[in-house]
């Protein structure tokens, strides 16, 4: 039991990571705390890419003369990570931005509340 | 040649959107427009008819739209067009004489006639269809054509009652589609064939499922024919004016639903493979039950529109019960009904509408003693009455001996049960028109005498289409045996 | 030499992208709308030029981006179905904007309308990276790029529920996303592959050893769940209404008409290509998918019923018509003849073709009475823009399924398609019912357009409705009598389609 | 073609007398029409037998008159019985005013009892059945009161709805016979009917209790008290003197000539058919002993004395029929004068309540004499005609089957001419015997209604004294049935 926890602790972490930052992002009313949990979400996501392309004792696969392909790390989960970061990184924003229109407009970033004020708003 | 039949559906539509375009200015322009348009079309009809006749069907099939291989939109004159497009034919050009004159107290005659062309031709579609497809087509843009009409005078009861009639037909239409598709995929063939199509090969094994959806179906196409429990629009759709409840809602659309069902039964499914089978004894109950409950409701009914609507109602489940016994010679009764009660209902709402424009009474009980004050219309309306009640040798009578005559042959306990409800709904029937007529010309009680006076006929472009409709019906019960003869024919068949 | 024509989907793809950089940096949004609509016409072009040539040979191409081969690097995979679908996106999306221009420029802001074409141009090329992508992680890159334009598209209104419409939008989509991801990554974690081939030889394997089912299906249930929510699946549809009903015309044209699509497009290759359908079937995912999307259909109906905003009904509307969708998805193999993917493929197409038709139709009647959205204020609009009045009613019946009408031949081949499994009389039964609450919904909707109004309901309207509004709209017209026709050609001349459509599932 | 005059002639004629307006004029045009019609279907009574098919409905099924021995017999009396009457209507609407209409729909219904009589199948009996239905409810709603279109719609009612159940029965009827039409001894197709013999015997049970309703036989006797009383005399006369003979006519036609007596005999449906008529005849007469009101009175004994010929004709027996026959003749004599007498009573004193008849005959002694004559036959008092007819009957119902018919026949009769007697004779000797002290003038009725009572009387006593040739005619009209 303890073994098969502790060979794969990444992805243990990762689920754990992901549920939390799911739950954030589906039960949070407070904006802001929704983008976090967002944020947790995607984050949890890329230790488990990355730990998944780690080979114990393997080198960076940087190209040199003489050393075995074997021992190269796979490269593609980091190139993902690095995309991922990007993507995350670029919606964050996105939606900071959006939250901030919301609030200079509303006065809060409570989602019911905002959904009350949405129902009066409409016509 | 081979476009021919596409003229007696294309031409009136043409006409009509032309109509709804063009709005002519005068009356009499209009009058002449919409007078020639429709003898026109009748005679396109009839002459395809007449050929159709003589050199059989297939001498003129027509290809509307073409989808693809299998799929298409197409033309055919076989027996049941026969007769169905022979009714509308006849029968459009007298009440357009009648509501010409009919629509000037309602108004916005260009958009009335212009629907009223365009639902002329799509009924001889449903007539002409040669295939499911094409019946359905025509069978949704009945629906589309005829709302207009339905809802004309814009007011609140209209439109509820224009909303209510799309609504129930359009869900009926979609639960008929059910059966379609089966049809398409069950069957050897998608165009109408005598006996049935389904290919016996495919259906074994999926009895129970085909059967289900025959029953899915036959309420579907049973809508328009306003069979128990989906019989409501048809009364509330008795607030559209006069000619539309006389031609579409006696006639051409309820008669459309009955035609379909014609169609589902005896060149879909096929009766052999219906008879005795629990769809049959579920149908046919709901026909029985229609027969009676219409007519009750219809003796309830003070209104006098919707008590005919109502008896509509209880006579066209006569003709699905008919339908219902799965046999040709419930087919023959069926086809018979079919005729009859369209010639003597139609006499009757035009008659009703007569009253409406000449005295402004719409409830029985507001007819004590107008027989003295209008005696053609009420003369009509008494023979038709009598004719509905089924006295011999009026018209009523022939399709209720052949209905009856057939469920005897049928041996089968529940038609039994079916004659039962013919004879109960005879006397409510002749209790609910006999009512009308005891009134109108032995009234009771004071009389407003000088509101009397003042009633007269309506004038001869009411009056006449009136007798010529009442003499048509007399004289075609007088010619029943030929008429019979060749409806038999149909039935069995051999057209 | 491989044929010149190959570069076409990548060289559509970078021309919308390009497109919608120079957009960014232009000053006045009369040349971004030239710009972009121009570019969508050349694509469209482009797509149909690529059908031309792949239709006839009935093949299918592989292209890889740059110097690294399979299993690594980054691939298109064109075939007839992906040629189609891209050119009718890109003609929609032209057609959309055509229609909705008025509102358009009346409802964003000057300064903000050359980002708006930018995010339209975002949104052209996410649609096309994601109907022709041959690779997983492509995908999902431009998944989000598509999130978040289409969260600009939405909140280019600028108004107070339409900010709020669209943080939901927005949160919802990452949810849907970030379980995409995750399952992408169990996937990669199993496999050790993104290229669609190689993920689907070694998926094969897996299935075919048996070890790793666990996260396999997991996997297979996350990207589907994360697509699900994006497209508005059934339980997943709560944001779609406000969303698509606030936005200005041509956005929600876009949006119910395209961008639903480019998920489901990118779900369909997933099934095909990779997961392969007899592998869902035994997984039962295909039953979910089915029940989904048949409770979808009486949902999307049944709230469009209740409600009165007009756009926000047509939005329900879509959740019903993606409903449908999903339940050909169901249906899956089907004794082998994959029907109801191919129905579900056409009715993309209706579908694409419709909700724009009304959309834009919808905007245009609220146009011309003042503004206004309630149906009880568009009585007698039909009788002030003729060619909206009948734009809206063709649209409506062929979604009620009037025969002549694209939505009857689709509605024809679920039907079939559903004969072909074990599941026909739900099937048949639930689209019967969903006909009759189209009805329930769509014919109220056309009577009070057609219907007259009472005088002084007319003379509120009269004085409340600027002239502007109420003079004649070109562009309107065009794409509107356009977006009419593709409809009866989808009714009429669907056979040709339908023969593409097969073969491009067939070339998957 | 001669055969369809007696039947236009009236039909088309009517139409005239609503137009005619003068009323000289419309009184001798109603005698001529009558007069003309009796000496038509004298002649057709004459000619021998004739068929004349009118037109087709479907297939077999036409509509056909023959002038055979049962419609020579019914016409004889029907018109006998209504040419006298037409005489006293003539006087007596003039007083209860709309004269054209009443007048117009009595012609008229004299050419479709002729129709009904010689009607040659079931479907053109049931045609003039229904008309004659349909034109007499003009007569029971001629006083244009509310209670009389009460009664009006419930004759309608009973009357279709019996019609209706008899066209029913005739439904399954007809897929077993060999010819539409009536045959004597019936048209039944045996080997065929003999396989679904418990249908058909429901079905002839069916049908006759339908006619019944017209002939009120229980349990559809209903519509007769309560549309007497309000119809004018004249037109209560001929209803229970001749309309209720049609439906006796019309289960004629059905038992005797449609299906065949051997079928039918011993069945249950004919006990539990003779039950019922032995039943109506008790009925009646207590009812119509504790009826106050004299028109109401004699309707009563109308139902009861109707189903006297009912129980001949069940009996299945050729002398049943022969008696039956008898009965009807007799009892529409003597009925039609006490009707007509009630008339005129009511017409010249409107005393409508047996208890305002004291010293009546004082008053009206022509009037009164012929009342009591009349009473005596329906008693069946000899010589009265009307014993003749019991006489058979008992004879019949004693030799014919089934054995406790015969006793229970026997026992009714007495019992029942025993409360005939009750309830008719107090009226009699109260109006002649007042009693000391009453002072009354004579205002009897004109010459016009005195001559057609007296008449009718005379003939129940000539009838009486001298049965021979009737008794003739019957007994061999009975013997072709068998």
């Amino acid at each position: 039991m303890l073994e098969t926890l502790l060979e794969n602790r990444f992805s243990v972490t990762a689920v754990l990571l992901f549920g939390i930052g799911f739950l954030n992002l589906l039960l949070q009313q407070n904006l802001l705390k929704k983008v976090v949990g967002f944020n947790i979400m995607d984050s949890a996501v890329f230790l488990l890419l990355a730990s998944l392309g780690y080979i114990e004792g393997g080198a960076a696969p940087v190209v040199a003369e003489g050393t075995s392909p074997s021992l190269y790390i796979n490269p593609i989960p980091s190139g993902l990570v690095l995309t991922g970061i990007v993507v995350s990184v670029s919606i964050t924003a996105f939606s900071l931005a959006l939250i901030q229109r919301i609030y200079r407009r509303y006065g809060t970033i409570e989602l019911d509340q905002l959904r009350e004020r949405a129902r009066k708003e409409d016509d | 040649m081979h476009q021919y039949l596409s003229l007696p559906i294309l031409f009136p539509v043409v006409m009509g959107l032309g109509l709804l375009v063009v709005r002519p200015a005068r009356k009499l322009a209009r009058s002449r427009y919409v007078m020639v348009s429709v003898v026109l079309t009748s005679l396109f009809a009839l002459l395809g008819i007449q050929m159709a006749y003589r050199y059989g069907g297939d001498a003129l099939v027509c290809v509307l739209v073409r989808f693809s291989a299998s799929f298409s939109i197409s033309l055919r004159i076989d027996g049941p067009s026969m007769v169905y497009g022979a009714l509308a034919a006849v029968l459009w050009p007298v009440v357009t004489v009648y509501s010409l004159e009919y629509m000037e107290h309602e108004g916005h005659e260009d958009r009335f006639f212009g629907f009223w062309l365009i639902s002329f031709g799509v009924v001889l579609g449903i007539a002409f269809a040669e295939d499911f497809l094409s019946l359905y087509f025509f069978y949704e843009l009945l629906t589309l054509s005829t709302l207009p009409l339905v809802m004309h005078s814009m007011d609140e009861k209209a439109r509820y009652a224009g909303r209510k009639y799309v609504l129930y037909s359009l869900s009926g239409a979609a639960f008929a589609f059910i059966g379609i598709v089966f049809l398409l995929n069950f069957g050897t063939t998608l165009d109408f064939t005598y006996g049935g199509v389904l290919d016996p090969a495919r259906i074994a094994g999926n009895e129970t499922t085909l059967l289900w959806v025959f029953v899915c179906a036959f309420f579907g196409f049973g809508v328009k024919a306003a069979v128990f429990p989906f019989h409501g629009w048809l009364p509330d759709a008795s607030v559209a004016p006069t000619p539309v409840s006389a031609l579409l809602h006696a006639a051409a659309v309820v008669k459309a639903g009955a035609f379909a069902v014609i169609r589902l039964i005896y060149y879909g499914f096929g009766p052999d493979f219906l008879r005795g089978t629990f769809a049959q004894t579920i149908v046919m109950a709901a026909a029985a039950v229609t027969i009676v409950y219409g007519s009750a409701r219809a003796l309830r009914t003070p209104h006098l529109k919707r008590r005919l609507a109502f008896s509509t109602v209880s006579n066209l489940s006569y003709i699905l019960f008919a339908l219902t016994l799965m046999s040709p010679a419930g087919l023959t009764g069926a086809l018979t009904h079919m005729v009859y009660h369209a010639v003597i209902k139609i006499t009757l709402f035009c008659c009703a509408g007569s009253i409406i424009v000449g005295s402004g009474r719409e409830y029985v009980y507001e007819l004590e003693g107008l027989g003295q004050r209008m005696p053609a219309v009420f003369g009509c309306f008494t023979v038709s009455a009598l004719a509905l009640i089924g006295l011999p040798p009026l018209g009523g009578f022939a399709g209720k001996w052949m209905i009856a005559s057939a469920a005897v042959e049928s041996l089968n306990p529940l038609a039994y049960a079916g004659i039962g409800a013919l004879i109960l709904s005879t006397l409510l029937t002749t209790l609910y028109l006999m009512t009308i007529v005891v009134r109108a010309w032995f009234p009771v009680g004071e009389l407003d005498t000088a509101a009397l006076a003042r009633l007269r006929d309506p004038g001869p472009r009411m009056t006449v289409p009136l007798a010529a409709l009442t003499v048509l019906g007399t004289a075609l019960a007088l010619a029943s045996g030929p008429l019979i003869r060749f409806l038999w024919a149909v039935a069995h068949g051999s057209l | 030499m491989r044929p010149l024509w190959e570069n076409l989907p990548f060289l559509s793809i970078f021309l919308a992208i390009t497109a919608g950089i120079l957009c960014a940096v232009l000053r006045s949004g009369k040349a971004a709308w030239r710009l972009t609509m121009l570019t969508t016409a050349v694509n469209t072009l482009l797509s149909a030029v690529l059908l031309g040539c792949l239709w006839p040979a009935g093949l299918s191409f592989v292209y890889t981006m740059g110097r690294f081969a399979a299993p690594y690097g980054n691939a298109i995979k064109a075939g007839p179905l992906q040629a189609l679908l891209s050119a009718v996106f890109c003609a929609v999306l032209a057609l959309a904007l055509e229609g909705g221009k008025r509102d358009l420029f009346h409802d964003v802001s000057p300064a903000r309308q050359p980002l708006y074409f930018t995010m339209v141009n975002m949104t052209a090329a996410s649609l096309l990276a994601l109907t022709y992508t041959n690779d997983v992680f492509t995908g999902y890159v431009f998944i989000e790029i598509s999130t978040i334009s289409a969260c600009a598209l939405v909140m280019a209104r600028d108004t107070g529920p339409n900010l709020i419409a669209t943080i939901r939008y927005l949160f919802m989509s990452l949810l849907g996303s970030g379980l995409f991801l995750l399952g992408l990554t169990l996937l990669n974690g199993v496999t050790g592959y993104l290229l669609m081939p190689s993920l689907a030889e070694a998926v094969a394997a897996l299935a075919a050893s048996g070890q790793y089912r666990l996260p396999l299906t997991a996997a297979v249930g996350l990207m589907i769940a994360g697509l699900g929510i994006k497209s508005a699946m059934f339980p997943f549809h709560l944001w779609l209404p406000a969303a698509h009903g606030g936005a200005t015309t041509a956005s929600s044209a876009i949006l119910s008409g395209l961008v639903l699509k480019g998920y489901i497009v990118l779900l369909i290759v997933l099934m095909v290509r990779v997961f392969t359908l007899p592998l869902l079937e035994e997984m039962g995912v295909t039953n979910v998918l089915l029940i989904f999307g048949l409770l979808g259909m009486v949902a999307g109906s049944v709230s469009a019923i209740r409600e009165h905003h007009i756009k926000r009904m047509l939005a329900c509307s879509s959740v019903a018509q993606i409903g449908y969708i999903f339940m050909g998805l169901g249906l899956g193999l089907g004794f082998g003849t994959a029907a109801g993917l191919t129905a579900s493929c056409f009715h993309i197409l209706v579908h694409a073709c419709c909700k724009p038709l009304l959309f834009c139709c919808a905007g245009r009647l609220s146009a011309v009475s003042g503004h206004h959205r309630s149906l009880r204020n568009l009585r007698g609009s039909a009788y002030r823009d003729a060619v909206a009045g009948v734009g809206f009613t063709v649209g409506a019946l062929s979604m009620i399924g009037i025969p002549l009408f694209g939505g009857f031949v689709s509605k024809l081949y679920f039907a079939s398609a559903s004969l072909s499994s074990d599941k026909t009389a739900v099937v048949l039964l639930t689209i019967a019912l969903s006909t009759v609450l189209n009805a329930l919904y769509y014919v109220p909707a056309v009577l009070a357009i057609w219907e007259q109004p009472d005088e002084e309901l007319r003379l509120h309207i009269q004085e409340t409705a600027d002239p502007a509004a109420l003079a004649f709209d070109r562009s309107f017209t065009v794409s509107a009598l356009i977006l009419t026709a593709g409809v009866f050609v989808l009714g009429i001349l669907y056979h040709p389609i339908l023969n593409v459509i097969n073969s491009g599932v067939s070339l998957l | 073609m001669i055969l369809l005059l007696p039947i236009l002639l009236p039909v088309i004629g009517g139409c005239f007398v609503f137009r005619q307006k003068n009323e000289q004029a419309r009184d001798r045009l109603v005698l001529w029409l009558v007069g003309l019609t009796a000496a038509l279907t004298a002649l057709v009574c004459l000619l021998p037998v004739r068929t004349l098919q009118l037109t087709t409905i479907q297939g077999t099924m036409h509509l056909a008159l023959a002038n055979d021995g049962l419609a020579r017999f019914f016409m004889v009396l029907f018109t006998g019985i209504w040419a006298p009457v037409s005489v006293f209507s003539l006087p007596y609407i003039r007083h209860a005013g709309r004269e054209g209409q009443f007048l117009g729909f009595y012609t008229m219904t004299l050419g479709v009892l002729m129709g009904l009589c010689m009607a040659k199948n079931f479907v053109t009996l049931y045609m003039f059945f229904e008309m004659m239905t349909l034109l007499t409810l003009p007569l029971v709603l001629h006083n244009g009161t509310s209670a009389a279109r009460r009664a009006g719609f419930r004759y309608l009612g009973y009357s279709v709805f019996g019609a209706g159940m008899a066209l029913a029965g005739f439904f399954f009827l007809s897929y077993y016979l060999t010819t539409p039409d009536f045959c004597p001894g019936g048209a039944l197709d045996l080997p065929r009917a003999a396989l679904h013999r418990p249908l058909l015997i429901f079905v002839w049970f069916l049908m006759t209790v339908g006619f019944g309703a017209k002939a009120g036989m229980m349990p559809m006797q209903a519509w007769l008290p309560a549309a007497h009383p309000v119809a004018p005399a004249p037109a209560s006369a001929v209803l229970s003197g001749v309309v209720t003979k049609g439906g006796v006519l019309a289960i004629i036609r059905v038992t005797y000539y449609t299906f065949s007596p051997a079928y039918l005999a011993g069945s249950w449906a004919q006990s539990a058919l003779l039950a019922l008529a032995l039943c109506t005849v008790f009925t009646g007469s207590m009812l119509a002993l504790r009826e106050k009101q004299l028109k109401k009175r004699l309707a009563y004994s109308t139902v009861s004395q109707i189903s006297y010929v009912l129980l001949g004709l069940l009996l299945l027996s050729p002398d049943g029929v022969g008696a039956a026959l008898l009965q009807a003749v007799f009892h529409a004599v003597a009925k039609d004068t006490l009707f007509l007498a009630a008339g005129a009573i009511i017409m010249s004193t409107n005393f409508a309540r047996v208890d305002q008849l004291r010293g009546i005959g004082k008053r009206m002694p022509v009037t009164m004499a012929c009342f009591t004559a009349a009473s005596l036959s329906l008693i069946g008092i000899p010589p009265m005609s009307g014993f003749v007819s019991k006489w058979y009957l008992a004879s019949a119902a004693l030799e014919g089957a089934p054995p406790w018919a015969g006793p229970a026949a026997v026992s009714v009769l007495i019992v029942s001419a025993l409360l005939t007697a009750a309830y008719l004779l107090p009226v009699a000797a109260e109006g002649f015997f007042p009693g000391a002290g009453f002072i009354a003038e004579r205002r009897e009725v004109g010459r016009r209604m005195t001559v057609p009572m007296a008449v009718f009387s005379a003939a129940a006593l000539v009838l009486g004294l001298f049965p021979g040739p009737l008794l003739r005619w019957t007994a061999e009209l009975a013997a072709r049935l068998f």
